[in-house]
């Protein structure tokens, strides 16, 4: 597919940035950067802007002020072949619940491009769902479906990886597989980015935390012992 | 207030227009329409249709006037309420 | 890249609506339904109003394809698909094209079944000129699907998009639906009008190139929040 | 700017004083009589409308593109403007017909498409009010289909048999009422403008209130 010919970059960078609604703010005057081999965890309360900032990331939105660059260029001046170098798991789980799971791959992955031969059985067999594979996704349990949502938005090898609460409901057994799987992305090279309001699951995981609260940036610093106690000591008066 | 000042001048200046319809009702009235220049199907007298035409383009542009003067009025109120609480902060 | 695209999403919206033909079967329902409806206001001691039959027909179209349009987005909102597609690397707009041939393949059979049934309930000599009939309907079905796909699909992220989708597409659309009625009023007279006819498809052609034009143009900013 | 607008205000006032006066001195038209005058106001409204939907579609246009903020303001501002000169012209319309063809309401295509336009700039305000965050871009989608209709709508007259007097009349005046019509087409055109300022100017108080709010929740 010649659209993602010279489509890549090694870094994201947040300048100045800024969303507002109206009179309700989102976020404001952010500025982040992360490299290839991070996993940055956006950590912050409910409706602290987390979500936001992930869809200004996957250039779902665009900022109020300021804005976002992929490896030093704004999203305007890479055109659609940008997208083919994002890969968002959000809440949602961008399944179509009707199809089954090998429909709903076989259909993103020629969305992108790509031959879904070997690539989708691949990815259901990393999802574990080999023998489910053509049972309609409304039959799955919430582990299975995240499962399968995290093989979707990993299908085209995005370099940005952005992950918006992917925890969400899953017993510890999933959280290990899906915090393996992100270990395994950084060291091969992606840019993880991972909002998350759940502080245990983020200790020992994310190499960079970024703290928001309000929409504002309130720290910014490498991932070390006693995250815990630092958050509450900076977010926890909330 | 700059604009305030100058809504409510509008506002009368139009207001001040209005003996011009009382004159027009003399003139439409007074037989310079030639009888039988109008049909016999339709005897409406035109006059009152007429005003109304005209009263009513006054009326829609007072009412729209009142509106933003008051939508204005309401965004000052409230700047002001906010401005008051900000130092406190 | 583009058509395989459109086309993808086309294919997509068909796999999922042979699982249940859920859309499909409450859409014709509704139709039928509207039909009856006003089979009920215009006809008066058996025999129907004249001209009648070619505003039904219309209303029928109008009404139901709105109720599918509400339908089809729903289905791109749960999961929230629709931004998963707006992810792809693919020109949007042939997301927009997808859609929109999806809701013209399902609009086109509902009417495949609505003209049949109008013509016989209302004695209406529909098919006197089968291919201005076909022309007419084909017409004024792209023009209603161009402008209602459009909206449906800005509105998934609105509040009361509901309510909103109606109130914003019919004052747009009745043009339209003027210009199919009145073409297909021209149909039904004895014998069949057929210059008015072709003038009235010579509107809609003009209708749909704007409509098609500005949707295409649009739909990228406008599915940018 | 600020500066023209006093003076243009109270000029646009004296006009509307002054044109009663002015329309009482052209000529009665030789069938209709007096009722016609309606047309000194009734059509210049038109005018004023298609120029807001005018400067409401382009403004649109530019703020889809642009995003700019300024141009979604003046798009609301002609939106809503759009809206009170085609209320003008539909209720002056009905009062000309109630005399002149003997009915309020007449089905023929320029009064139904000219209603169906002023609804549509009424749906641009309404999905301002009830669309939620990001309707600016929905009122902005309406805003230009509205505007790719109305060429239809002036020449839909001309297509359909009618009995609504043809756009052409205008060009073919007498010089004796066109000396008034097109004095009450400035007064309409100045009045648009002076109205334009203001909600504008409204437009851009409420704006400079979000960003207080905003500098507040800091």
């Amino acid at each position: 597919m010649d659209v993602t010919v010279g489509v890549d970059f090694d870094s994201v960078q947040l300048v100045d940035v800024s969303r507002h609604f109206g009179r309700r703010r989102a976020l404001a005057n952010i500025s982040l950067t992360a490299g290839a081999g991070d996993i940055v965890g956006l950590l912050g309360p409910n409706g602290a802007g987390k979500s936001t900032l992930i869809t200004l990331l996957a250039t779902l939105a665009a900022p109020s002020k300021g804005e976002v660059r992929y490896g030093g260029q704004p999203a305007s001046r890479l055109g659609p072949a940008l997208r083919t170098r994002i890969g968002l798991l959000a809440h949602e789980l961008h399944l179509y619940p009707e199809l089954s799971a090998r429909q709903n791959l076989v259909f993103f992955a020629e969305l992108y491009g790509l031959d879904p031969r070997g690539l989708v059985d691949a990815a259901l067999e990393s999802a574990g769902l080999t023998d489910r594979a053509d049972d309609a996704v409304n039959g799955f349990s919430r582990g299975m479906r995240q499962r399968l949502a995290l093989e979707r938005a990993l299908l085209h090898r995005p370099r940005l990886v952005l992950f918006d609460e992917p925890f969400t409901g899953l017993d510890d057994h999933a959280v290990g597989l899906i915090a393996d799987r992100l270990r395994a992305l950084a060291a091969a090279g992606a840019i993880v980015v991972l909002a998350t309001h759940d502080l245990d699951l983020a200790d020992g995981l994310v190499t960079r935390v970024a703290l928001i609260r309000n929409g504002r940036l309130i720290s910014d610093e490498p991932a070390a012992p006693g995250l815990r106690a630092r958050y509450r000591a900076q977010v926890g008066a909330h | 207030m700059y604009l305030r000042r100058l809504l409510i001048a509008l506002t009368s200046l139009m207001l001040c227009a209005s003996p011009a319809f009382a004159v027009q009702t003399g003139v439409g009235q007074g037989g310079f329409v030639p009888v039988d220049s109008v049909p016999l199907a339709d005897q409406l007298p035109a006059a009152p249709l007429l005003i109304t035409a005209y009263a009513f383009v006054w009326i829609a542009v007072m009412v729209y006037l009142f509106s933003i003067w008051r939508r204005l009025n309401k965004v000052e109120a409230d700047m002001r309420a906010l401005a008051q609480k900000m130092p406190q902060r | 890249m583009f058509f395989r695209t459109a086309w993808l999403v086309l294919r997509k919206d068909i796999a999922i609506e042979a699982k249940s033909f859920e859309v499909l079967t409450t859409t014709l329902f509704f139709a039928v339904a509207c039909v009856l409806i006003f089979a009920f206001a215009f006809v008066k001691e058996g025999r129907p109003v004249e001209d009648a039959a070619a505003g039904i027909l219309w209303i029928a179209i109008a009404f139901s394809g709105t109720l599918a349009l509400g339908r089809t987005f729903e289905r791109e909102r749960y999961g929230e698909t629709l931004r998963a597609l707006l992810l792809a690397p693919a020109p949007r707009a042939a997301l927009y094209v997808g859609k929109l041939l999806g809701m013209l393949a399902l609009l086109a059979i509902a009417e495949a079944l609505l003209a049949p049934m109008v013509a016989l309930m209302f004695q209406a000599a529909l098919f006197s000129r089968p291919l201005l009939l076909v022309g007419l309907l084909a017409g004024g079905t792209l023009g209603f699907c161009a402008v209602g796909t459009l909206f449906a699909a800005m509105l998934v992220r609105a509040r009361s998009r509901d309510v909103l989708l109606p109130i914003l597409l019919y004052p747009i659309i009745i043009p339209v639906i003027i210009a199919g009625v009145r073409g297909t009023a021209a149909l039904l007279s004895t014998p069949p009008d057929d210059a008015t006819a072709i003038m009235w498809l010579g509107i809609l052609g003009a209708f749909d190139t704007v409509f098609l034009t500005l949707s295409l143009w649009t739909f990228e900013p406008l599915m940018t929040e | 700017m600020k500066k023209a607008f006093g003076p243009l205000a109270a000029l646009v006032g004296v006009m509307f004083v002054a044109a009663p006066f002015v329309v009482a001195n052209a000529p009665y038209e030789s069938t209709m009589g007096l009722v016609q005058k309606i047309f000194y106001f009734h059509v210049p409204s038109w005018f004023a409308m298609f120029t807001a939907i005018g400067i409401c579609g382009v403004a649109s246009l530019y703020h889809l593109f642009k995003n700019s903020p300024k141009a979604d303001r003046l798009a609301e501002a002609a939106g809503e403007l759009a809206v009170l000169f085609g209320l003008m012209g539909l209720v002056t319309g009905p009062l000309w017909g109630r005399k002149s063809w003997g009915v309020w309401w007449q089905w023929d295509a320029k009064l139904t498409i000219a209603l169906l336009l002023e609804m549509t700039f009424i749906s641009g305000i309404l999905v301002r009010k009830y669309g939620g965050p990001g309707s600016d871009k929905l009122a902005a989608a309406v805003g230009i289909f509205g505007l790719a209709v109305t060429p239809f709508v002036y020449e839909a007259v001309n297509i359909w048999r009618t009995i609504h007097p043809l756009t052409s009349v205008v060009p073919t005046l007498s010089a004796a009422m066109a000396g008034p019509f097109w004095f009450c087409v400035s007064a309409f055109m100045l009045l648009l403008v002076v109205l334009l300022t203001l909600r504008v100017n409204l437009g851009a108080r409420q704006a400079a209130l979000d960003e207080l709010y905003l500098a507040q929740e800091d």
